[in-house]
C-alpha cells in the first residue's frame, strides 16, 4: 500500500510548463507516475507532453480527477498555488519550490486550517525533493533509481541525503515503502510526527528511517511520538554534528540557534526515545539493516 | 539579512516608534557636525556592525563635547570590533552613528521573532532591558513574558496592554507603549522581517519610551517585495567569502578547516562535513551547489572554494538526481584547466550517470583521487591533508 | 451608508482601480464645460441620486456635443429620479455626473458583500453585467460565480484568476483583471464596506477594463474610523424624517401610515407595528427610543413623530428594563406641556415602577389613554384613527 | 440547572468603571449575581461597588477564578475585549456594547476559532441584553423581577421584546429556566441553533421559546435544528411581518433583503419545522400555555 502516494494516485503538474516543470514531470511520466493534467493559468486548452493543460486547479480536478499535486511555481507565486489545490479539494500536494518566504508559508498553514482535519490536504515541502512508493508513484524530483521496493519507510529534510540513505538501504537490499521529503524550510506544510503516524499504521511498513538535520523542533516532536505511540523501529541520522552555532547551512531551517537543536541535542533526544541513531552519514543503511535484523529475531 | 542599528532604527521611526535625535557619520568630522546638529549637551557615539555586544567591546561611548565626539569616533573608524557575537575577526567600523544621550529611567527589553515550535510569530519581553536575552534566560528567566500573535488576527490591543503591564509601566504611559508595541509589530510583519528587537526600549525620566537600540533581520526569501530594504544589504559587514559564493548563486558558509568541500544539497553538504570530522579532519567550508550543477556552476564553487587560501584539500561529493554525473565530471575536469589547481581533489559521484562520470575523470589523466562512498571520500580528503600538512 | 456613483468611483480610483475620465458638475453650465475638460466626442450624464435603476429612469444620457450636454443636464437638474428602487416619492437630483463615453466590448457584473449565512465576505460576479443582481439571479442564474472569502488570508490570487476565467476573460486580460478584482477587494475590506458592487465592469472594445458604474455602503458602526467616508453623507438622499429623527439619536424609519409610534427596542417597535397591522391600523413610522429614556429622549422623540403631518394618533409603548415607567411618563407629560399635541395619544406601560408611571399620567389630567397589554394598546390605537378620520 | 449561567458562575465585568458599567453592575449584584470582579486597564487595584478591578482579564480570572464576563466596553474597543475574555479563559462572554462594526465581529469569530470547539468561549451579542437564570445568576440588563424561574427556556435577539415574552408568560405563571438574548447585529456570538442544541439536552428545560425578527438566516437554521434533532416543544415568534422590504429597523441584522428573511417567510419555515408560530405578539405566552397544555397531556 505504502503511504500518501500509491499506484491511484493521479497527479497534476502545477506549473507544467516552465523549464523545471516539464523537465521533472517527464521523468515522473518515465518512472511511470500517473500524470494527468497540467495547470498554468492563460495556457489552459494546451497540451503539454500530452497532458491537458488547464487554467484552474478547479477545472484540472474537475476533468481528469486528479487527487494529487506537484508544485514548480516560482516563490513569489508559490503559497498560492498551495492554497488553490487545497481548496481544489487535492489530497496531498508536493512543493518543490524553494525561496518561499515564511510569512508566505504561515499563510498557507492558516489557510489550510480551514478544512477539517479529515478533508483537509497533506502538504509536504517547500523546498523539498519529494515523495517516491518505489515502483507504485514517484511525486518528486529524485532519482527513481535508486529506491528499492520494499518495507521501510523514509522521512527525510534533505534530498541528496535523503538519496545517500536510500542508495546505502538498496545496496544492502532493503527496500523503500515510502519516501517522504518533508523539506528544510523553517515553515513546512507535514512534519516528522505526521508521517510517523501514517507510516505507524501503514501495515506495509515495517521500520521508519528519520533523516534529520540540526535547527527547528521537528525533530524532537518526532521522537515524542516515537516515544509514545510507535510499535515500529526507529532509525534516525541526524545531519550537522559538525556545524557551527548559530549559522545558516543552506536550508533555511537549518540554523541552530534554541536550546536543543544541534544535531549533538537532537541526537541525545532520539536515542533517549528509543530511537536506533546511526553513528556517521555512512553507516545509515547497515543501522537500518542492524536493526531490522534484530527485529526479525525478537 | 542583518541591517546596521541606524537604518533599524530609521525603519522604526517610519512606522512611528519614538528613536533619539541622530545622525550617521563616515568620518569624525562628520560625527563632531552631528553634534551640533543634533544639540544637547550630551552624545552617544555607536559603531555600526552587524553585531551585538557592542557596549562591553567599546563600541558604544557617551561624550560631552564634539572635540570628543570627533576623538571617540576617530578611535573607532577602520577598527575592527570583536564582541561576543562577531568571532575573533570581529567586523570592520566605517561608520558611526551619534545620537543625543537619553535620560534613562528603566531599560526594557522587547523583541519579535518566529517561534518555530507552533509557528507563530511571538513577541518576548522582559521588564529587565539592558542585557541580552541569552544572559536574561540565564539570570532572570522569571521576567521574561512571552505573547503568541495569531496570525489570523495579529498582534491584538489587549496583548498590548497585558505587555505594558508585566512590564511595570505606569498607567499613564499605557497608550503610548501598546502603540509603540503594536507599530514594531507592524514593521516586523510589514517588511517579512525575522527578527526585531529592541533592547534597550527606554523609559527616560520624562516618562516617554524611546527606542534606544533597535536590531532588525529580514527574511532573504522575502527580499523580492522590500527593493528597498534589499539595498540596505552591506558587505563589509559580511565573511567576503560567503558574499563572492552567494553573488554566484552559491550556498557557502566559511569555517576554519583545511578541506575545501562541494556537495550538492544542504543535507548531504552536512552529512560530508559531519564524516569528514569522524575521519579526523576539518571542513574549511559548507558549500552547497543546488540542484541544476553545470560545468559553469561546478566551476564557479571550484573559485568560490580556492578563493580561500586554507584549504589544503578539495572534497566533492555530489548525489546526482537532477544533476547528472557527467556533467559534473566535466565541470571538474573544465575547472582543472580553467584554474591553477595545485591541491589534492577527492572525488565520489552517485547517481544518474555515475559510470560516465566516472569515465571522464579517469580519461582527463588528472591527477583526481575517486571514491565510491562517503566514507572513502572523507577517509581519503583527510589522509591527503595529512600528507600535505606534513 | 449609501455613496454617490462619483464618489464611489474616486475611492476606486484611489486604490487604482481603472474609471472614465469624467467630472461632477452642480449645474448644467459645469456639465458642458466638463466635456472640454474631459475631451472626446461623446459623453454620458449620469444622475447622482442614491439608487439603482437609473437608466431606465432617463437618470444616464449619451451627447454627442457640449449643447446636448447641457441641455440633458438641465432637464435632470432640480427633478426627483424615480427608480425602481427611489420608492414613489424619487431622488432629488442635484448633482450630475459627466463622463466620457467608453467603447464597451462586454459588460461585466462584479459584486463584494456581506454572506450572513456563513459570516463571510463574499464575491458575487457574473459574465452578464448591465442588468441588475436580481434579475440575473432570476433570469441568468447559471452566470452567477461566488467566492468566498477566508477572513484569516483575504482575498487570494488564484481566486481572482478562478473569476477572471469564469467570466471568460482573455488570458492577456487576465493580470490585470486579477489585480482589479484584488484593488476593489481592499477597497472594501479597508473602507469597512458593506457592500461594492461595479455594475457594469466594461471590458473596452481597445481590451482594458474600466468600472463604469459603482456603488458602495458602509458599516455605520464603523465610520468613527473613516472620517473621510462620513464626510461623503448626502442628507438630500434620505427621508428628511430620518435624517431629523438620526441626528436626535433616535432610529427612525418613516413609513406610510398614521399611527405614529414610540417604543423602546427595535424588536418590540416591530412587535407593535405588527400588532398594529393586526388590529387593522396602519404605523407612520418605525421608532426606537433606545435604552436609557431620559424625559428629554422622550420629548425629542415626540417631536421626530409630529414631524410627521400624516400622523393622526399616536402609540407610546414602554417596556421598562433600564428605563423607569414613571422617568417616561414625565416625559410625556413634559412633551404635552411643550409641544401642542392635538391628536390622540395611546400609551402602554410596563416594567420597572409602572404603577408610578400610570399614577403621573393620571395626575396629570391629559386626555391620554392608557392600555395594560400590547393588544390593548394597538386596538386603542386603531380606534382612535378609525374616530378622528371619519 | 439552568444552561449557560447558574448560582456557580462567577461574573467579571469589563468597563465596570464606566457609567453604565457601573450602574448594570450595582443592579446584577442586587439580583443576587456572583460578581466577582471588574477590568478596567490602568484601573487595577482600584475598588468598584467592593469588586477589585484588574488590569487586564487574565488578572482577574487568576486572582478571583472568574468563569463569565459581561462587556459594557465602548464599541471601537468591545472587539479587542471579547478577545481579551477569550485568551483569559472565560467560558461565557456577554456582550452588551451596541454598534460594534460587522468586520471587528468577524475578527472576533475568527479568533474565537482558535480554541478547540470544547474549550471555546460562548460569547452571546454583541447589541444584546444578557442571560438570565431565574433566581440564580443575571448576566445582562434585563429587569430581573419580570421573569419567574420556571422551565421553559427563552432565546431572542430584541431585549424589549423578549421581557415582553416573558411577562406575558409570567402573567400566566409560566416560568423561565433561562432566557438568552442572541443580540440583533448581522455577525454574532452564537446562534437559536446553538442555544436550541443546549436546551434541548437540559434535563430542567421542558419547552423553548424562540423570539425572532426580519432578517438574516439564523431563525431558519434554529428551524432546520428543531426539525432534525429537538423532541422538546419549541414556540416562536417573528417580529416585523409589518416591515417593508430593504429598511433597516434599528438593530442592524434586521435588514430585509435575502430571499427567505422576511417575517412571513420566517414564520413558514418555522411552521415547516413543526415549532408553533404564535400569531401576533400579544399572545406569545397564550401560545406557550397551549403547547404546555398538549404536550403535558400528550
Amino acid at each position: 500500500m505504502a503511504i500518501l502516494i500509491d499506484e491511484h494516485t493521479r497527479v497534476v503538474v502545477q506549473g507544467i510548463t516552465g523549464r523545471i516543470g516539464r523537465f521533472h514531470t517527464e521523468e515522473m511520466i518515465d518512472y511511470g507516475t500517473t500524470v494527468v493534467a497540467g495547470v498554468t493559468p492563460g495556457k489552459g486548452g494546451e497540451q503539454a507532453l500530452g497532458r491537458p493543460v488547464f487554467n484552474t486547479m478547479k477545472d484540472a480536478v474537475a476533468e481528469t480527477g486528479a487527487n494529487a499535486s506537484i508544485v514548480f511555481v516560482p516563490p513569489p507565486f508559490a503559497a498560492d498555488s498551495i492554497m488553490e489545490a487545497a481548496d481544489a479539494g487535492i489530497r496531498f500536494c508536493v512543493c518543490i519550490t524553494d525561496g518561499i518566504p515564511m510569512q508566505d508559508m504561515m499563510r498557507v498553514k492558516r489557510y489550510m486550517r480551514r478544512y477539517r482535519a479529515h478533508q483537509r490536504m497533506t502538504l509536504t515541502g517547500p523546498n523539498c525533493a519529494g515523495t517516491i512508493s518505489p515502483g507504485q508513484s514517484l511525486v518528486g524530483i529524485m532519482p527513481g533509481h535508486i529506491y528499492l521496493p520494499g518495507r521501510v519507510g523514509v522521512i527525510g529534510r534533505s534530498g541528496t541525503l535523503g538519496y545517500e540513505a536510500a542508495s546505502q538501504m538498496k545496496a544492502l537490499g532493503i527496500g523503500v515503502s515510502t519516501s517522504v521529503g518533508i523539506g528544510g524550510d523553517p515553515v513546512n506544510g507535514s512534519s516528522f510526527r505526521d508521517h510517523l503516524e501514517l507510516f505507524e499504521t501503514d501495515p506495509d511498513t515495517d521500520a521508519v528511517v528519520m533523516v534529520g538535520e540540526i535547527g527547528g523542533p521537528q525533530e524532537a516532536e518526532g521522537a515524542d511520538y516515537v516515544r509514545d505511540h510507535m510499535t515500529k523501529p526507529v532509525i534516525a541520522y541526524i545531519a550537522g554534528l559538525s556545524a557551527p552555532k548559530g549559522r545558516k547551512m543552506g536550508h533555511a531551517g537549518a540554523i541552530v540557534s534554541s536550546i536543543g537543536e544541534s544535531a549533538q541535542e537532537k541526537t541525545k533526544i532520539l536515542a533517549a526515545a528509543g530511537i536506533t541513531v546511526a553513528a556517521d552519514p555512512s553507516c545509515i543503511g547497515e543501522t537500518v539493516a542492524r536493526v531490522l535484523g534484530e527485529h526479525a529475531r525478537s | 539579512m542583518d541591517i546596521h542599528e541606524y537604518q533599524a532604527k530609521e525603519i522604526l521611526a517610519r512606522f512611528g516608534v519614538p528613536i533619539p535625535v541622530g545622525g550617521l557619520a563616515y568620518n569624525p568630522e562628520q560625527a563632531s557636525y552631528r553634534c551640533t546638529e543634533i544639540g544637547g549637551s550630551a552624545w552617544v557615539v555607536k559603531a555600526q556592525i552587524h553585531a551585538g555586544g557592542r557596549g562591553a567591546a567599546g563600541g558604544v561611548k557617551v561624550c560631552h563635547s564634539d572635540r570628543d565626539v570627533q576623538d571617540v569616533a576617530n578611535d573607532m573608524f577602520g577598527r575592527r570590533l570583536v564582541t561576543k557575537q562577531t568571532g575573533p575577526r570581529g567586523k570592520l567600523i566605517y561608520r558611526v552613528y551619534v545620537e543625543e544621550a537619553t535620560d534613562i529611567a528603566r531599560e526594557l527589553y522587547f523583541c519579535i521573532m518566529l517561534d518555530r515550535r507552533i509557528e507563530r510569530v511571538c513577541i518576548i519581553t522582559s521588564a529587565e532591558g539592558g542585557m541580552d536575552i541569552e544572559e536574561l534566560a540565564a539570570t532572570k528567566p522569571e521576567t521574561l513574558v512571552r505573547t503568541t500573535i495569531e496570525p489570523a488576527v495579529g498582534f491584538l490591543e489587549f496583548q498590548a496592554r497585558e505587555i505594558a503591564f508585566a512590564l511595570g509601566l505606569e498607567p499613564a504611559m499605557l497608550a503610548e507603549a501598546s502603540r509603540i508595541f503594536r507599530r514594531a509589530y507592524r514593521a516586523f510583519r510589514d517588511l517579512d522581517a525575522t527578527m526585531l528587537e529592541i533592547n534597550p526600549l527606554a523609559v527616560t525620566t520624562k516618562g516617554s519610551i524611546v527606542a534606544l537600540d533597535a536590531k532588525m533581520s529580514f527574511d532573504d526569501n522575502a527580499l523580492f517585495r522590500h527593493l528597498d530594504i534589499s539595498e540596505l544589504r552591506d558587505r563589509s559587514q559580511e565573511d567576503a567569502r560567503e558574499s563572492h559564493a552567494a553573488d554566484r548563486g552559491l550556498a557557502y558558509v566559511g569555517l576554519d578547516g583545511d578541506i575545501g568541500c562541494m556537495i550538492n544539497g544542504a543535507g548531504l553538504a552536512m552529512a560530508t562535513m559531519d564524516m569528514i570530522k569522524v575521519a579526523g579532519g576539518e571542513p574549511a567550508n559548507f558549500l552547497d551547489i543546488g540542484g541544476g550543477a553545470s560545468p559553469e556552476r561546478v566551476l564557479k564553487a571550484f573559485r568560490a572554494v580556492l578563493h580561500d587560501t586554507k584549504v589544503k584539500a578539495m572534497l566533492i561529493n555530489i548525489f546526482a538526481g537532477i544533476n547528472r554525473c557527467d556533467w559534473v565530471a566535466e565541470g571538474i575536469v573544465a575547472a582543472f584547466k580553467e584554474l591553477d589547481v595545485k591541491i589534492p581533489v577527492v572525488v565520489r559521484l552517485a547517481g544518474t550517470h555515475v559510470d560516465l562520470g566516472h569515465q571522464i575523470l579517469r580519461d582527463s589523466g588528472l591527477p583526481i583521487i575517486t571514491a565510491d562512498s562517503l566514507a572513502e571520500a572523507a577517509h581519503k580528503a583527510v589522509a591527503v591533508v595529512g600528507t600535505v600538512s606534513v
